[in-house]
């Protein structure tokens, strides 16, 4: 480790020690989040959102194909994730490294095991044609804590998503169908013993661990994924949940104010 | 489909000489050492620097000056079949022609064995994305303080309007800027991208039907768009540093 | 599908809190630096490791650190239908997340710019088998004389029988290792890896709906199974070097 | 640049200022050109173009398909070229490169934009069945100008192409469906102010700047291509189209000849 | 070379010429061989071989497909091998390399010319759904004799294997119909102008050519595949067929030995 | 379909013993060190050799030898049905025999850290494409003037006109030089290269079927086609060279 970072390390355990975080923020707090949906017109969905520095565009495209053999009455979500030399000097160009298919992979469960997309109602001919969701998401700016950026960039993207129905023949257009009420993703990193949430990329570069939980609105779980080559006490995952309980409430009701102004406006 | 009324007025309302609505955004991102957004239609583009730094792989330096890696690339749902991720033929095609585009107006012997980056984004895509990308680049490299002659800013002109009748081709408007219809049923397309001071040709492509005295026209039409484009990149630039530079007075 | 019946007999008859048959053999390749071969339920597994050796190619290197480099790879008649060779998306975060969890444990900073490769092959697949790779790669580990602060050690407990009404879940067990069909027709799944002499957590997914009750259960079962696991996981090893041992005696 | 090639550049604009060429070619004139079509039996259409010691093989594969969902009634032209270790020290092996696919691509859309080919005569079954044309530019021998030299090659093997329906079952074989008389590529080179056509490899070494015009019988423009890193004013753009009509013109008239040589063989 | 290798090259030579080997076996000896058929439950047929330390698992799955243009009654096989850098510290991740790529095309070549598998029986629906037969090979220690090995396993696999019909509604699973008595293949090394039968590694490691021949059980000839980058004269090869001949009829007693144990535990 | 009749006259009239037609040509290309151009039958062939020179990338150099690397490739329209572009196996398996092949004459210890590349271009194909391709590569090598110690040469035998009963096979006979229906429809090939001064075998390959006997007559055979092509290879590059030396005399 060359000696700038190792500078950084120290001033960020040492203000850990005191209770500070290198912008000023509790250890459970949240940068600014903004979230807007509808921003690309060739999408069905999309939503640019910024948690403070970092900005996640994600977006959702349709189109009809065959069901799996072992579901065949119920449409497919396909998640995608590019880390692009765009967002990051440290991003290269290239087929998906691990980072980017951990990424999509961690974003896709949160989504697909909440069962947050109602699949049941995107099958077309059972069997034989139902609507396939792809999720794009595009890294625009990396200041850390992408796996919650995504996320919520990727259900802001669905809950104001429009099937195109009319550009396959199949009727009218109408809201992607989906369920009320999303786990919302919240990450932790640890160093030096200390747990900061929405870490900073400078904070993630000195962690030795980092525990992402997606809880929903009951406070129940529904995705977990540790990450880094540290460890964790059972006492520091159930803290860390904790906190993603309560900051979930708080992302949550922001990401329904946001669909809920798209959706005033399209009426 | 009818491209032009008999009163010389397009589909979206536009005269043969009008741009569509440009917006261009210096320095909007975090991260990177230059960067730009910018909308032109329906385009929405970001583009963003890094470098000079050392050019890896090591294999790829030279030892004279810095290389200029453009690299365009299109968001999975920039259109309207989604695009698998990844650069295919064209966005590699236009990669290519942008970086040696861009490389023509960087002082680039002052950085040897460096390579400077230039991400092109683009987001939601009708028609043109190429000179919108070029224009969004040249506008992050001068945010990034990347040295250079000059700034280069593309636009197209084209022809629309013509009746094909086996291979014969009769009448057409040449019209600057094609949107989105006039590119799928146009006649044909000619980007270019030019240093505007000198406005030397830095690239030029061009396909469809042209007879020569059209072509003419819209080379010139072209160039007129160009320094249109150029004024907005500059305006764009200002923007950015004008409160730097009043709070210094 | 009926998981679990009233009395919490699942459908392989085990109870609640009971493991699948487990059987670890530690040492049974010739060419590789250590090896174990493992079974758990239908899972059959083979792990090897390679180094320390210098990590190529050279830019991989770290100047003060050994890099753990785990390989998750199924075999193509692994599975019910085929896997074409290779890695995908779902072998390539599974080795990730065990690379992480196994570089926690091995004393690396004895080996500057060295690469230790564990290679884990599943032969055989039947629900759990990235527990039962990491398990097995932390035997072939120790095998190689590899140096550990502990032999880490995976298991996952996860929940079945719940009735699910649009989105509401209901009811349901918290239970030990999960079986194929618990797995494919479950609630929820919670892999876990810990260093057992301390209890650390290395490896935690999860995925399904539990409450944060449930979860309290589900992990403090995990941990049960991973210490179970591990008395095998010793008495593995002793088996291979006992003969060794008693010979000195 | 190390000391050989900074000899050879200074060689080369030294004769360029005195209006002279390292092959002693006066700068508007092109080297020996020679076509021969029908040389590879298991193509459908198939040449071998020399121009000086640059040599191109192009050959024409059919197949039946599906037509894209915009064009159901439309056949389909799809181009490839190779960059082969065989032909340059420089070249490698591989999936193709970035100047392999240009090469393709410009001409592919002199093929196409000119509407050479007629494609709407292959369509066997609207919307079900048409026939695909691939294209294969194999680059043998390369010194230099190979835009001119594998559009020329594609050209000839296009219209000395056979459709093979008998082997699959459509009829009789019959020639494929070409217009009348194709747009030809022309390439200069600009160095030192100067503007040469048809470079010489080293000529295109030293060479700032590089246009290619496909032009028609009439003189009108199809396809355009700028290359390299130089610029051109608008005057040299100009004075290079008007000198690719008049090579056009030329190379069209040995284009003829060759095919018509071909056809007479065949009767 | 380095200095051990020198060493080890100059020990096995010296050796040689007293006509010996470093096991002590004869130069037309096979180490001992095991094979174990059905060790995989999710495979339709499988098998572990060892000979000596050396040890592959072939896995045979089957699949529903379209037969190729050409035979439309037939089932097709298809061979893949996986050098994984689990078996030798010398292979590596990644595709396929040229060594693997020619162990699977010997081992499939051995298969198929002597027509093992009764293709003829593997065809569902004439020119529409077929069998195919996947081989998959994976190496899992390397102690020289690939090729034997790989052979020797996917036959025990293909011969014990079921083919899956219930799981695709096509009736009852029965055994895949093989023919009688399968090629062997046999591959003997040289070095130093002696031929030895079962390289170890270390003797493949100072070999100068290697010999593969598949022969049946009447000695006729299957398949031969010559190696490395030495020679043989025509009387090295007629020594090494005559070898094969003889260690094969060994060989496919062993075969049908582990074989006839398997039908015998099955009924 | 019948491929040779009662008095031993194949598809196209030839002989059991009898070549396809042949025809060399050394030194046909500009840019290359050494070239050739071979028709054979249908076939048609350019090798092209470049080298010995600096191995690239670094890690494939021999530090004793030069490495030679033939590239075997069949051009998308070479077949009736177009081959995708780039290697597959079968391409790759015959690059590898036959630059082993052609590393045994070749004097590699001339050139330590050396590559020499062989490149084979198949531009039309019509059975026996290894043979011709290694055969043009030799001339090719000897037209770049690589230091051999014999120029190497190749040709198969084969068997045709048996009938096949339920794996059962009678009759048949011995033939040199598979056409393409012969090769479709035949019961074995045996393609083989030798060093035509010493008779060593550099490569051979064999499937099908063929009894002990017959294969000493197939190799027999294959061996006396490869004296005859040698002799045309000789020629070839005296008809190149011929002029040159006829001028110093």
């Amino acid at each position: 480790m060359s000696i700038i970072p190792t500078l950084k390390k120290d001033y960020i355990y040492k203000l850990a020690k005191q209770g500070k975080r290198i912008d000023g923020r509790g250890f459970n707090e949240y940068r600014p989040i903004t979230i807007e949906p509808g921003i690309i017109r060739k999408a069905e969905g999309s939503a640019r959102v910024k948690i403070g520095n970092t900005q996640v565009v994600a977006g959702v495209k349709m189109d009809v194909g065959e069901p799996y053999p072992d579901t065949p009455d119920s449409g497919v979500i396909t998640t995608s994730a590019e880390l692009i030399p765009l967002a990051s000097p440290d991003f290269e160009a290239g087929p998906p490294q691990e980072d980017a298919i951990e990424l999509a992979r961690v974003v896709d469960r949160g989504i697909r095991e909440a069962e947050v997309v109602k699949l049941e109602e995107l099958c077309i001919e059972p069997g034989e044609k139902i609507w396939i969701v792809f999720i794009d998401i595009h890294v625009i700016d990396y200041d850390g804590n992408l796996f919650d950026c995504a996320s919520l960039a990727s259900l802001a993207a669905l809950y104001t998503a429009i099937v195109p129905a009319e550009k396959f023949d199949l009727g009218e257009n109408y809201p992607l169908p989906m369920r009320g009420e999303p786990p919302i993703s919240c990450t932790a990193a640890k160093f030096n013993n200390a747990l900061v949430f929405d870490p900073l990329l400078d904070e993630e570069e000195v962690a030795e661990a980092r525990l992402t939980v997606a809880t929903d609105a009951k406070g129940d779980l529904h995705a977990m994924q540790k990450g880094l080559s540290g460890g964790f006490t059972v006492d520091e995952v159930k803290k860390i949940i904790k906190g993603a309980i309560v900051n979930g409430r708080e992302i949550r009701k922001k990401l329904q104010e946001s669909i809920e102004k798209v959706k005033q406006n399209d009426t | 489909m009818k491209l032009i009324d008999e009163e010389g007025r397009r589909l979206d309302g536009r005269r043969f000489d009008e741009l569509r609505k440009i917006k261009i955004e210096a320095g909007v991102l975090h991260r990177a050492e230059g960067s730009c957004y910018l909308e032109w239609g329906g385009n929405k583009v970001v583009a963003a620097v890094y470098g000079p730094r050392e050019a890896v792989p090591r294999h790829t330096q030279d030892p004279v000056k810095a290389v200029v890696n453009a690299r365009y690339n299109m968001a999975a749902f920039s259109v309207d079949d989604r695009k698998k991720p990844g650069p295919d033929r064209r966005s590699r095609e236009i990669s290519k022609v942008t970086s040696e585009a861009l490389e023509r107006v960087i002082i680039t012997d002052l950085f040897p064995r460096a390579s400077i980056d230039v991400n092109i984004e683009i987001l939601d895509a009708e028609a043109g994305t190429r000179c919108a990308g070029l224009t969004a680049a040249a506008v992050a490299l001068a945010d990034a303080g990347i040295p250079m002659r000059d700034i280069p800013v593309a636009c197209a002109a084209g022809k629309i309007g013509a009746e094909v009748v086996d291979g014969e081709v009769k009448g057409g408007y040449v019209v600057l800027d094609l949107g989105k219809d006039e590119d799928n049923y146009g006649n044909a397309d000619l980007p270019i991208a030019i240093a505007p001071r000198t406005d030397e040709i830095l690239l030029l492509q061009m396909d469809g039907h042209l007879t020569y005295e059209e072509f003419e026209q819209a080379l010139d039409l072209a160039m007129k768009g160009c320094h249109i484009v150029s004024k907005l990149q500059r305006e764009a630039l200002l923007n950015k540093y004008r409160p730097d530079l009043e709070e210094n007075l």
